[in-house]
């Protein structure tokens, strides 16, 4: 019997956020699409990093394991790969992600598990007060770079599409709606989906503010074809008076699972595993 | 003992000289004889100066030997570098047609490439001709070998197998006809339990997880554990299992931390170096409960060090690596058969206390070929812990991950059981898994922690000792030196110097009042250990107060051999 | 001690308590006390609880106290949870316009918006309000504030400064007028040595090694570390020097190594997370004979732990981090001022044995401010070990980066001198740093570094101790605790309890004989330790063999006070 | 004085790979390169990782830090900060730069130090015998991957180029001249530069032979234009039949240098230290 989930059924803890911090649209856009993909808390386990971000799924209802910083995406491809049933979403920050992270993003893309991945784009390490995230624009200035940030700003959305995703996001944690049927289509995509989130954080970022951001997104139309690559790939490099949200860039190609489709019919957790059933394995060490 | 025959391999990497030993091995333990055999090998696919070191001896041996019987020369260098090893009434064949070199009286030329393109058509079976002519010096049943030929080759069809058996069988008549007299040790093969079983440390691992229910591996290659890899990997096929190989050691412990979460037995393998990348994600393990099972697979350190040479230098680092203090256990096997039955206990205590267990074995055990009598898969009991059912709740919002008990150990919910939400947390967290500051909340969770350390430490063996209960010196090893430190004390003992040794394979927690009651008494305690400072010594200073003296290090990279061992015990003296 | 003051600042995060109480010690200190701070916060920016706690006094203090005379109350959960701490002769000031609550008798309402919006013409300047009014109940000399906020708020601007001053003088009116016989501690400025500085743990490892001539910095941000890489980033538009933010951590002490192994010198400072990731590395330091060295600011762990809070629990952690063994130093100061020589020091030995050295603080010590006079620059060295310089070349080919000394110090040549090349290798090598297989050249290896390890152990002072030498007891301690240790033996002695306590601050190679001959005889030993497990007394039994017992631990990731020894050592008794 | 050069002052020690291996083509190349760039060895510091590759410093004469598997990068970054006036080249596998270390390359690339990364693309892991690195093909069965390789087969061309690298090559073991030449323009390039280097390794690799290279390569002429991305962008996704070489991309950006030119003027390896000139930091403390 299942019953219908509503938003009520998603409703988490305290927050420990700054009041009107770009967070809280994301957190409501993720219970919305929760709800809209008809799942209850049970079937969804959300792993997160450390930082800000990280501790959204602390402030919903849900399965989750909140790891270390930077590795989130192993924790959830051995759980859904452990797990297929389970609709696994890795959540964390843009430091968490392609900071810290950096190197299972580019293999958890080129693996293809069917697992979503949000990232929260403050283009800040907030958790922190304040440093450079790869995100965060060259010449940005804090306290442990106090002539700037030398290093070009990370293009996640050129990263991922150059790695062939199968799925490329971007949402906009100010149009909560727009937002949540993106993460939905994530979800929903088969494959590893990549959603990078821009939120601003208003107590450290003092340049990529809501006005900001506000003034700059637009939304991808149908005009907009995500299975082209190049045209894909100049979208993602959008960046400046106009910043493109949507889905990005879409490609079919095998999942993990296709590739060891048994790990779905026959998932590694329900086995009962019997020791004499292995007996065999020993018969090759026979004298 | 009646026989007790040492054969070395050697040859340049590349040369194929592990399946000469490797069959050398199989036909020997195929004729009733116990077999132990080490390998040597450089850092390096091709070239350079490897050996593959074989015993064999109608009575048990769990180590080598350093006294030599046969070299197998592959190369010119295998005669230069071993000859001096070579027992006085030992031998040493090689292609004379290929090498050249002196001959003196034991040096004995047998054609292997000729006899290789007469017999089999191509040059290339030169090993098999070489694994007949060694076996020939024996007067061995030259059919054990063709059985085991057979049973190498068959995968590359019956063609490849028949024509190893005819250049093995050319290399066993040329030694027949020209080697009359030459070599006194002769083998007949002896009865034996069809039981036996030949492996090495790393196959004795992998056996062990995939009998004991370990469905998730992920690993990523390093010298010396990537062989429990494959022959984790290799079962894919056969059993619904997983091997994912991650693009770096820090993928994977957490993508096997997030299969465990999930609900499957994981474990991961690797060496040192891949090790100090996982301490993190072990702390990890520890705050969050969740169960791991990490094979150190021990090489020479500093960092890279020697990538194919044994060490025992990382016990003290895998005592107390990660940050904070959390429950672990902590196992270093002494063969193949503990490390089979240890990595099945090392599940079951990882999983009933939702720890991580590390394994700790080295390059020399990892290698190292064994018999050994057939593993009782019929005996492994898989014990996954404790668990949160469906007909344990009252509403659903009740279950709690960490939930605080007597034992300490909270029982699990899996994600998806419906029953209840799995939550966890790095973070300092509350009963139900969510990030907190509170100091009440820490210091419940600090004691639920250390509680789990107290029970478990009941679950670990006493210490194996042997010898006369009234020796005045005791020599304690641990891990892989367990054959050596045997066959020394026996030696020993046999010339009527009163010895007793003591061998840790269970070495935490620490069975603190087992190895205190053992060494209290004891006049002399001598540690033997393949590293540079005594780490056991150290720890067991730390866990009992007894400081231990003397110290048989070894630390060039190479294996502690029975003889290595009576040599240093006698300057200690 | 006539004057013993503690002042209490608690609110939300972002509230600015740090302000308000870095303001009040800073002007107390100018007032002649000596003054001691801790800080108490929560992981987040905004909300929750956190405090901020001043202590000052005409003798040296370097411990809080747990005896609050005034509390600063921003929100009304401090009143709520503090309010039991308060002296009985101590006041709670806070903006009863505000805040609602009981107003019981030690309790003033001053309405810090409201003078904030008459004098400053804005609500924001509430801390200087309340800075003025807290000050104000001392009767304290009101132009010292006025120095320090200008000195604070001129950055910002002079009419920032003014208005903050305006705000200030506005609270200390209101207090005055308002407060009559309600606070009877008074305090007069008193003359002190101009020499005098207020700096805390982070700041002290930082400017020790600026002035060190430590010039390379990589960072990845971490509690409570990351101030360390604040500080000498600051210092980046001033002096020729490079601080760069890594990708993580892994990145960070790779960077560090390759800016030492090219002739800088170069320091990293992070967390005990960050830490683990970087103990490959250090081995990789180990190995290559790289100078390094590590600052560990450790918090609660396992995990994630507790992020903003304090712990002493990677002690035997650090001293064992890394595969293989290899020498190092471990460092644990006590105050800012054995931080800053201890960093001095750090730099030389890392230099001089080419080695890695940990510096472990926590964050009890790394955000607490303490009053000490000012450090000696003129008395740092800078001694960069030895090198082989042009006039030491006899031919190119010559130079050998691992040659084999007597010390195992190899003088160090760096890449671009022309006159040989600097090769090093993490594999083991020859002399000349090239990869090798030689076991000799590995016993060679091995021997080498451990006699580094041996000359270093001459370098490490002996502990500090204190307190009658016919004592029966013995406190020992380690790193932060220096303080409370300090304090309640002179409380215990004076109150005729004869306690003596022992501090390290250098524990690795640890100095064994010293502590030895220190423990051997007293009748009880009690190791007082921010953790669960009391790695120190685990570390004294392994090296000298010595029991403690006893135990006085705290692990809820507060820090440990004089008043906590006290409670504990009674329970003991 | 200058004196000349010639590839026998870069002559080295024994070598220790296969005979018939790529990495000696790619030997021959760096020497070549070193030799035309008319640098000395001890201008020279090469930082290499492990694996087999990350041997072939050990087989010329330059100053050398061989550290640990995947760390090239960061410890080539801190030498040349320390030391801009060091030629500085890392040098590694495919196994080491883009797997193991692959977080430090998308951050090098954003870093822009003027460095050059030569990668040894044999795509196996050779010196652990054979199992599938990042950029083995999808499928690719080995001992640990008896089902196939799932994950995609990583591009590192258009990976870079996706991050803004400054230079982006691919050369040919099999052509030492055009790989020596290829070099050459890497280390002259301001910046970060990679060189993916196509290299057989003809004991585990049985796909990607020298045969299998040499009928697919060609050469990019003038017809290409490296500072096109768009171009570049559509030869990095080439292969299969025809796989180029050349120099593929090209961008023009500030290097990490260009942001802190004082580290050039005035080397942190020259300066002399005197702590009193450092006393006024302790000011900032003074009660
Ligand atoms: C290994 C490790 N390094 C550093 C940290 C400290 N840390 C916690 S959160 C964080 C950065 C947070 O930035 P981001 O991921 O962008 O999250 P945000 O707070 O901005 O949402 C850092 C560096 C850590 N917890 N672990
Ligand atoms: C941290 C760590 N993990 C694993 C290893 C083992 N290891 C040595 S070389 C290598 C891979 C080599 O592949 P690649 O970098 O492509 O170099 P190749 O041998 O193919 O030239 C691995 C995994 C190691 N040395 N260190
Ligand atoms: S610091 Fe920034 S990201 Fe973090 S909660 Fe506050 S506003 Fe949000
Ligand atoms: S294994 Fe492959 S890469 Fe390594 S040396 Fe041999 S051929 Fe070359
Ligand atoms: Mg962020
Ligand atoms: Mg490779």
């Amino acid at each position: 019997m299942k019953f219908m989930v509503s938003l009520k059924d998603y409703e988490g803890g305290e927050t420990a956020w700054c009041p009107g911090c770009g967070n809280f649209g994301i957190l409501q856009a993720v219970k919305k699409a929760l709800v809209k993909l008809e799942l209850e808390p049970y079937q969804v386990l959300l792993v997160s990093g450390i930082g800000q971000a990280a501790k959204l799924p602390h402030y919903l209802k849900c399965n989750l394991f909140n790891g270390l910083h930077g590795r989130t995406l192993p924790v959830a491809t051995g759980a859904k790969i452990a797990n297929p049933r389970l609709t696994v979403i890795a959540d964390g920050g843009d430091g968490d992600g392609y900071g810290e992270g950096g190197n299972h993003l580019i293999h958890a893309i080129r693996r293809n598990v069917d697992i979503t991945y949000l990232v929260h784009d403050n283009q800040i390490y907030g958790l922190t007060k304040g440093q450079a995230s790869p995100t965060s624009e060259e010449g940005f200035v804090t306290k442990i770079t106090p002539l700037g940030m030398f290093s070009r700003q990370l293009n996640p959305m050129a990263l991922a599409i150059s790695l062939g995703a199968s799925f490329v996001g971007r949402g906009f944690s100010g149009d909560i709606e727009h937002l949540s049927d993106l993460i939905v289509q994530a979800v929903e995509n088969r494959g590893f989906s990549l959603v990078d989130i821009l939120q601003p954080c208003v107590t450290f970022n003092r340049v990529n503010t809501f006005q900001w951001y506000r003034s700059r997104v637009y939304k991808l139309d149908s005009s907009h074809e995500p299975k082209d690559w190049l045209a894909a790939s100049q979208k993602a490099h959008e960046w400046g008076d106009k910043i493109p949200i949507g889905v990005i860039y879409r490609e079919a190609r095998p999942t993990y699972e296709d590739h060891n489709p048994r790990i779905v019919q026959k998932p590694l957790v329900d086995q009962q595993h019997d020791p004499t059933s292995f007996e065999k394995i020993l018969d090759e060490f026979k004298v | 003992m009646e026989v007790d025959l040492t054969f070395k391999i050697g040859g340049e990497a590349g040369q194929g000289l592990q399946t000469v030993g490797y069959i050398l091995a199989k036909s020997l333990a195929k004729g009733g004889l116990y077999v132990f055999a080490n390998q040597d090998n450089e850092s390096r696919i091709r070239g350079g100066h490897n050996f593959f070191q074989v015993r064999a001896s109608d009575r048990p041996v769990q180590a080598l030997s350093e006294k030599v019987h046969i070299i197998i020369a592959l190369d010119k260098r295998t005669i230069s570098e071993h000859q001096n090893e070579l027992a006085e009434d030992g031998i040493t064949i090689f292609d004379g047609e290929k090498i050249k070199t002196e001959v003196p009286d034991n040096l004995l030329s047998v054609p292997f490439e000729r006899l290789s393109k007469e017999k089999a058509g191509v040059a290339t079976m030169v090993n098999s001709v070489a694994a007949g002519a060694a076996l020939s010096l024996l007067d061995f049943d030259f059919d054990l070998l063709a059985t085991v030929l057979n049973g190498e080759f068959k995968e590359k069809g019956t063609e490849v197998a028949e024509k190893n058996i005819q250049a093995a069988s050319a290399g066993y008549d040329y030694v027949k006809g020209n080697s009359e007299g030459r070599f006194k040790y002769k083998v007949k093969p002896v009865n034996y339990s069809n039981q036996r079983i030949l492996l090495n440390g790393n196959e004795a691992i992998a056996s062990g997880a995939l009998i004991s229910g370990c469905k998730f591996m992920s690993g990523y290659p390093m010298s010396p554990s990537t062989p429990i890899q494959q022959s984790f990997a290799s079962q894919m096929c056969e059993y619904d299992l997983v091997f994912e190989q991650g693009e770096d050691e820090i993928s994977v412990i957490n993508m096997a931390l997030g299969a465990s979460f999930a609900g499957v037995r994981s474990m991961v393998a690797t060496s040192g170096g891949g090790f100090s990348l996982m301490v993190e994600s072990l702390s990890l393990a520890g705050m969050t409960e969740t169960p791991i099972v990490v094979v150190i697979a021990q090489r020479p350190g500093p960092a890279t060090g020697f990538p194919t040479r044994t060490e025992q230098a990382e016990l003290e680092f895998a005592i107390h690596a990660g940050h904070g203090e959390f429950p672990r256990a902590v196992f270093a096997p002494g063969n193949p058969e503990q490390a089979f039955y240890l990595t099945s206990k090392a599940l079951n205590l990882a999983d009933r206390y939702q720890i991580p267990v590390i394994i700790l074995t080295d390059q020399y055990l990892a290698d190292s070929y064994f018999t050994m009598e057939r593993f009782n898969t019929s005996s492994i009991v898989v014990d996954r812990g404790v668990f949160f059912r469906e007909s344990d709740r009252v509403k659903l919002s009740e279950y709690k991950r960490h939930m605080i008990t007597d034992s300490g150990v909270s029982p699990r919910l899996l994600p998806g059981w419906g029953w209840g939400l799995a939550v966890t947390d790095s973070d300092e967290h509350t009963e139900d898994g969510h990030i907190t500051e509170l100091a009440e909340a820490r210091i419940k969770n600090v004691q639920k922690r250390l509680r789990k350390f107290e029970l478990l430490r009941q679950e670990i063996s006493p210490p194996y000792s042997y010898g006369p209960a009234d020796a005045e010196t005791v020599m304690v090893g641990w891990g892989s030196t367990y054959g050596a430190l045997k066959e020394a004390a026996e030696i020993l003992n046999s010339q009527g110097i009163k010895v007793r040794m003591l061998h840790l394979s269970e070495i935490w927690p620490f069975p603190a009042q087992a190895v205190s009651s053992e060494l209290e008494k004891p006049e002399s305690l001598i540690s033997v250990e393949s590293n540079a400072t005594g780490q056991m010594a150290h720890l067991i200073r730390a866990e009992t107060g007894i400081e231990i003296k003397s110290k048989i290090l070894r630390y060039d990279g190479r294996p502690i051999s029975p003889q290595y061992i009576l040599r240093e015990f006698a300057k200690i003296g």
